[in-house]
This record gives C-alpha cells, structure tokens and sequence, in this order.
C-alpha cells in the first residue's frame, strides 16, 4: 500500500519554487554535491538580515522543497538564524521521509556553511566547502 | 485514462483497465442469479459455474495456440513464475542443480533464483547487449550437462525489448533443459503458437491484457519431464496442481480478454505504434536523451527514456498529471536505479532519471501530446533550478 | 437461489454469491474510469487505486478485531493455510518437526500435513468425539516440547462443528506453541476478536461469505517467534510476503463483505438457525435417519445428515433440483466416503450417504420446505427400489 | 472442471425406473451384493420369450440405470439373449464412466445367472449366487 510520498507542503513548494535562481551580487554562496543531491545557496544582506536568499537544486522532490522553504524561511531573519538551521525541523514540518535525512543533512550543512560565509566575509562571492 | 479529468494514464505495463466486454462477462457471474456456484460441485449450480471455466480454457488456449488440459489457473504471473521455476527446479532436482537466467527478468522471476540460489542451485545470469538483447550464442555457450532448466521473458516489462525465444527455446531442446517463458508483457499482444513452440513452460496474466487483477495462468507442455511439483496443497482442483476453489468470474473475464485481444491484435499493436512514433518523435532532440532498449526488437507499447542532467524522482513528480513509471511498478517505491538499465549498461545516474512511458487501447494522440508538452517542460524547469555541475 | 428458477440452492458453504453490494463496490473498479491502476505505482492512479486497498483492510481489520498490518492478502484459504502451515514450518524448524493436526480438517489443511509428513516432519492426528468436537485434554496431553505448530479449524466445513479456538489455543500459548486456525467458515458468521484471543495464525477467503472468489487473507499475530516464509517471491508487494499485484477490485469486495458481516452478522444467525431448525424437524423422524456432528456445539448454517440404507450418489442425484453436498465441494466428484465423517465413527456406509445442507442470507423458508419434501421422496423412493438386505 | 456424471439416457432411465420392483411368480430370480451395489433381477416367461422383466438395485445411478435399460432391452426378446448380455456395450450405450466398470459387471453376472436359471428351471424362483 503507497500512500502519498509528497505532503500537500512538499507538492506546494515543489510546484513554486519562486526562490530558485541566483543573485548577482551574493554575500555568501555555497555549493555541495553529496549524498545523491547537488545544493547550491546564495545569500544577499542588508547588514546583518537576509535580504534574498536563492537556491539551486538537483536532487529529488523533498530536497528542492526544503531548499525553497529554507528560501522562505530566512529571507528578513538575523544572518545568525543560519546557522541555527536544524535538518530535524525541516523533516518533521515538511515532513520528510526518514530515509531522505542524509539528503536533508546536506542542505543543513549548506545553509550553516552560508551563515558562516555571510558572516565572515561579507561581501564576498567564494564558495564554501 | 481519458476518463479521469486529472490524470493522463501512461502505464498499461503496469496494469491495464478491464475492457467494457470484459466486465460485462464478469458482472453477472458475482452474485445471486448469476452461475456463482464452486465449481468443483457436482450439482447443476456448480456445473453451470464450470462450464464458464471450460469455455475460458478454450478462449485461452486458442489464444496461445496450445490446449486447453495444458493450462492451470494461478493468481496471477508471479505465482506462475514461481510454480514454473521452484515447480520444475524441485521435480527435476535429480538432473542437476544449474539454472540460467538473465539479471532484466522481472522481480518474479529474478527474486525466485535469488532463493534458489540460497538452497543450493547454481544460477547463470546472462548479459544482455547494450539494446537489452540476449545473442543466443550466449545461450549455448552457458548450457551445461547439469542445467534443468532455463528461463528468458518473451517482452521486457521495463523497455519492451522482444527475446527471440523460438531460437533459444530450441536451443534448450537440443539439450533437454526446460524453457521457462515469462510472457505477463507478450500474451495477447504477439502472436504466439505454443504447439509449434520450443517452450516448456509459460507465465501469463489477465491484467496485463485488459483482463481482472488477480488471475493468471501457467502453460505446461505434455512433454516427457515436463512437469511442475505444486507449491500449494489442499482440495484436488486443477489436478492437484493448482488447489483452491477456482475464481470463476476472473477466469471468464480472462478469456473475454483473451478472445478480445487474439480479434484484435493486430489492430492494436499498430495504434501503438503510431503513438510510441508520435511521442518518441516529439521528444528525441532533446539533449542528453537516451532511449533504452532496441528500437527493432521491441514491443511498441512501451517507450523508456533516460535524460541527462535531470533527476528521476522529481522528473516523476514534475511530469503528474501524467502517470508513467520510473522502473517497474513494483519497484517505483524504492529509490535503487533499476537492475535492468544497469544490465543495459545505464550509468546509476541516466538509469535512475529513466522514465518508462506505456500505451494501452484507450491511449489517444492528444495524450501522447501531452505527455511530450509535459516532459519538455519538465526536463527544462528542473534543469534550470539544477546548479552547475562544476561548483 | 430462488432466482434461478430450476434449481434450490442449499450449498452455500462451498461458495455463496457476492452480496450486491459487494458487486456495486467491486464493478467500477475494474475498467476504465474506475481506480484499475496498480496500487503499487506511485503516481496519482496508483495511489488511488492503493487507497481500496487500505479502506478495505481496515473494514477485515474491524470483523476480524486486529490491526491492518497483521493482514496477508492471498487467493483463497487454501492458499492461506499453505501459507501458515508451510511458512510457519519453514521458519520455526529448527524448533522441531512435531505438528498437530486432526482428521477432521479440510483438505486444504490436511494434505499440506500430508507432504510435511513426506518431508520429515511429524504429524499427531487428534480424533474429535463421536459429534465432531475435540477434547482440549486431548490436545495438552498431544503437545510435546519439539511441538512447533497446531492446526485446528474453527468451524468444519462438512458438519458445522465449532472447536474451542479460545481453549485449545490458550493451551499452545502456554507451551509456546504457534496455533493455526483455518477460519474459512467462520469469518463474518461468528464473532472473532483475534487481538484478545491466542491465535497466531487465521485463514479466511471471501466467496464463503457472500465476496468475491479469488480473494482471501491470512492473519499473522505480531508476536514474536510468529512469522511465515513466504511461499512465493517477487515484487516486494506486501513487505514480500505475498508479492504480486493485489486484486484491488477483489480486494474491495472482500472488505465491503466484511463490514456487511460485521453489521448483520447477529440477524443472519437467527435467519439460518430458523432455517436449520425447520428442516430437521422435517426429516427428523425418517427411519434411520442420523445427525452428523454436535447440535449444540456448531454452526446453524450448516446441517449434515446421513441415512441408512440409503446410496449416496443416488440420492444426491434424486435430489436434483436441489444443489447440496455429500462431503466437502472439493471432494464431490470423488467416491470415498468422507474422511470427517469416519472420524466421527460413521461406517463407511452411512457416511456416504451423507448430505450436506447448507444455507446462506438469501435462503428462504419455501426453499427449505421444498428441501423436506423432495429429501422424504427421494429416500421413500430409493428404498422403494432397493432390493431388501438378505437375499 | 466437472461435465455432468450422468448423461441425458441415464438421468432418464434414473427419473423412470419403470421396471423397479417385484414378480409375483418369477420363471427365474437372482440377487448379488457386491463391489458396493445390491442388484436383484426376476423374470418371467412365456415359452422361450422374456415376458416381464424386473429388478431391484441399492446403487449409484448407473448401476439403477443399467438395470433398467437392461429390463426395457429384453422384454419380448428370448431368454437366450440374456446370457450374450455384455457389461461393455452397456458402458458404452448409456454411458459408464470406467471407473464404475466393476459395478457393471456386477450387473452382468446378475443378467447372464438370471438367463441361466431361466433356462436350467423355468418355473423356478430360487435364487443364483
Ligand atoms: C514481466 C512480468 N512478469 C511478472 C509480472 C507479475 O505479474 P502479476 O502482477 O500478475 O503477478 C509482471 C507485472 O507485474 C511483469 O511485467
Ligand atoms: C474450512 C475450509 N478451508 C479451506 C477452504 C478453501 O478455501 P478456498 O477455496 O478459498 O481456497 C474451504 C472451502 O473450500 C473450507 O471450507
């Protein structure tokens, strides 16, 4: 018996993903190909809040879904909150299925990863890991 | 599936809806009025039932061009495949304990060696050609004085592509191994002449041909030694060899299907055809498409497509309302790339972005429109959201 | 079987018609436009499609009285108790090879004992008393430390004999012993709660309560140590225990069945022990007329009789229009006396002629005064033919 | 798969069993009891010439149907006949299943002692065997 595998979020956020893209001038980016997705994340600030956040994704439905909501997310909230991103929230508000965790572990290390690059450099464009 | 607004069904390999004269055969037979009586009764109800199951024995048997005491009613191709394979491997343990198969088999056929391997056979497993085609030389050359047995499917329930089983089939005569045939995906939609056949033993289903879920069949040659050990036991139905009361309204159903498909076969494998022409057609410029399986040697109502650069599972969900499959239904919950690409010699990732497309009787043109429309746009909104590869 | 004109139907414990509601449920779900696709593909239709599955698991589930999870589709109870009794062996073999079983059983039960005897294992055979029931000393006093598995049918389908399920399995549980319950008669007629009973295994199937034939289902506690070897491999359908595509339209009626059962089972068994009673009060007082199985400890549905000096086949045949048994409906074309009624100490005589009379929802009071009469005549004229005893 | 045990002739002979019974005073009578049927034959005589034909069976409906078809052959032909009475074209005439070769052969003892007896003591009514 195969119940939906997508949330009605999941199927909402795959079908608009409105934050996928790039931005011209990021103050951090970030890119990892791991684990079976490729994530990439730009982020502009204005001062210490997330202006715009995108998101480039190659990976299954989930995982392009949790790049958008993370999008979503963050965009107006302290560069610090970054950081704070735990993959576990995202499994469970999606929700994610358990044996997609390594995936969504991926975007966690992307999203902090970019917290730390916003941070320290902060008008830089290097890629982190 | 014209039929439900939402949807655009593109997976008769699958399953297939009953047709209308199908289901009206089956109706009256369920309930009251209708002959629903055992039809291992002796009394009139029950051979009333019984004369349902004779006529369907006829109507499937003209079908496949064998008789009708050769055929035994199973619940479907999966046990056919086991009462075949486990059947015969446990009558003719003696002759030797050697099997030989090919790693594209369908799940009912592969996991069964897999089991047979655990108690003690020894199973070949023979690669196919880059098109998904076994050269029978490959064939002769695995054939060992202690193989029993041997078992190829007619038409690949992934990528369509027809084995010659009428060369490998003599082949195995030659050397006294039994054939096993799996034709869930062939009966009905290739002429087939079992009397005229080096075939032993043959796996069917009603569901794959327009016909009900749940009913199937298995075809034994009357050949010295060729014979099956049943795999269940009880009331003495079938001979023995396959017990339990028989599900007269699906076996009606299932000649109706039978009847049906042998009138119109022809008819059908050119509409599909003309649709796999028209979507293959709209889709093959597309960069980094792959088609898999032979294009000469296959079955036409099933188009499997492999795409660089784009992931499999949102592929499939950017594609709904289209309902295609990725590997074979059984597997479209797992994530594992399928190990029939994989024997095609697909690298993990083109086998995991493969797409199988399949038409049935009720497919239209302007769904196979669709579908091209769909999968374009689909391709191109996920390989723009993708980074680069290069970071 | 009023409905068709020539014939009384009095066989319903070989196969009774599907309820129409039953066949409303099950008829949009075969063809096109209806949810036909394979509920194990992914995609909008499949999920549709799964969804019958799941709706119908929970209403066996409610009959039934335990989870969803701990349910097995199958084709039939004979599939079902080959499931249990020969995936129960398999796994717990190392456990012992001392089975239990009693004469009395169906022979979807019994010959699976039979070829498990071939291979090895030990069988104890528990005779019942002279009306068919089993002394739950008996079964204490059978089970041995290398015991691994017993197999004891709820409602015995040539007599209607009840067998203490609660008791005897009680006495398994305490010696950890699996307990197999063949239930084929007894789902939807008696009350069942499985989450408070200890039962380890129970088979069922659908055509003996008026769903589709095809269809059954096997009930494996979550205990642990409670676990069957598949008897087919394939399609990891069903966590692989029973793969193949489910049946969904079968699988509908046979839930839809269930909740039926469910609601009118107390109503029904008033309407058959009416019935019963009423056509052993008919015949009650032929000379040499004799009951088979207990009165008080069996299932009103069924009533079975034997008749001295009287030839079974002969009866039967002078019966006609009325469709009933002489031993069980798998059995029927065969001469032997039946095996349960030799176990209950009839001589081979008397128990051939034997008649099962079994009734079912639609069975009316015209029918089963029609059945008194046309049983008074047949016998009052077969004695009228037979020459007397000494010569 | 079941075809019907009975064919057409034999469910009539079954329906119409119009030489069941009893003789009063028989040229000749037999009874045998064996391989699970019970048959009794009285005939009575006029000259060398069957006049009335009767019998009794506990049986299957092939051996009652059997005797029957039997009483209505010979009525009206010599009491000769009777003995070149042959178990095998009554097999095949009604028809018997094989497997019920046994009873009919039963029957054919029965026919072939009543000829003899018939003969041997013509206003005899003892039984043979
Ligand atoms: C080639 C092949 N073999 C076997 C099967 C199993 O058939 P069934 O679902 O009737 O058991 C299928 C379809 O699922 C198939 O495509
Ligand atoms: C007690 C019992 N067990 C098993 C069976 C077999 O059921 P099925 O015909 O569904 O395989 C029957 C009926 O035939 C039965 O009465």
């Amino acid at each position: 018996m195969t119940a939906d595998p997508y949330g009605k979020r999941v199927r909402e956020l795959f079908a608009r993903p409105d934050h996928a893209g790039d931005l011209e001038k990021p103050s951090a980016r970030v890119q990892i190909d791991d684990q079976g997705v490729r994530i990439a994340l730009a982020v502009q600030c204005d001062g210490d809040i997330i202006d715009r956040l995108r998101f480039r994704v190659w990976g299954c439905p989930h995982a392009l879904a949790a790049a958008e909501a993370v999008c979503r997310e963050f965009e107006g909230r302290p560069v610090s909150a970054l950081q704070a991103f735990s993959a576990n929230e995202i499994m469970q508000t999606l929700p994610v299925p358990r044996e997609k965790l390594g995936r969504i572990l991926i975007l966690e290390d992307a999203v902090r990863s970019l917290g730390q690059g916003a941070r320290v450099s902060p008008d830089a464009g290097e890629d982190t890991d | 599936m014209s039929n439900i607004a939402e949807m655009v069904y593109l997976d008769y390999a699958a399953s297939t809806p009953a047709d209308p004269r199908v289901v009206d055969v089956m109706t009256p037979l369920f309930g009251a009025g209708g002959d629903f009586a055992n039809p291992s009764s002796g009394h009139t109800a029950g051979r009333r039932s019984s004369a349902h199951v004779e006529r369907a024995a006829g109507q499937l048997a003209e079908l496949l061009g064998c008789k009708e005491e050769q055929l035994v009613w199973t619940s479907g191709a999966t046990e056919s495949d086991n009462l075949a394979i486990v059947g015969a491997a446990r009558y003719r343990a003696d002759r030797g304990r050697h099997l030989i198969t090919m790693p594209t088999e369908h799940k009912a056929v592969a996991d069964v060696f897999h089991v047979l391997e655990k108690r003690g056979f020894e199973v070949s497993w023979l690669r196919p050609d880059d098109t998904g085609v076994l050269d029978p030389a490959n064939l002769e050359a695995a054939i060992r004085p202690d193989t029993q047995l041997v078992s190829i499917m007619q038409v690949n329930n992934e990528t369509g592509v027809i084995q010659d089983i009428e060369a490998l089939g003599a082949l195995c005569r030659e050397r006294d191994v039994l054939f096993h045939v799996d034709a869930a995906q062939s009966v009905g939609k290739l002429p087939l002449a079992l009397a005229s056949l080096p075939v032993d033993l043959l796996s069917t289903t009603a569901h794959k041909v327009y016909g009900p879920k749940g009913i199937g069949a298995l075809y034994i040659a009357d050949r010295p030694g060729c014979h099956v050990e049943p795999l269940i036991y009880g009331g003495g139905q079938q001979g023995g060899r396959r017990p339990g009361t028989l599900a007269v309204p699906l076996i009606a159903g299932f000649g109706e299907a039978a009847r049906i498909a042998r009138c119109e076969m022809q008819e059908n494998h050119e509409h599909l055809r003309s649709l796999r022409e028209r979507l293959w057609s709209g889709i093959r410029d597309l960069d980094g498409i792959v088609r898999n399986g032979s294009d000469s040697h296959s079955f036409p109502g099933i188009l499997n497509v492999s795409i660089e650069d784009v992931e499999g599972e949102s592929l499939l969900l950017a594609l709904e309302p289209l309902c295609v499959a990725t590997g074979s239904a059984c597997n479209s919950t797992s994530q594992e790339p399928s190990s029939v690409l994989r024997a095609l010699g697909r690298s993990d990732l083109l086998a995991q972005s493969a797409i199988r497309f399949s038409f049935g009787r009720p497919t239209t043109s302007a769904e196979v429109d669709l579908a091209v429309a769909r999968y374009r746009e689909a391709v191109a909104r996920l390989r723009d959201i993708a980074p680069g590869r290069a970071a």
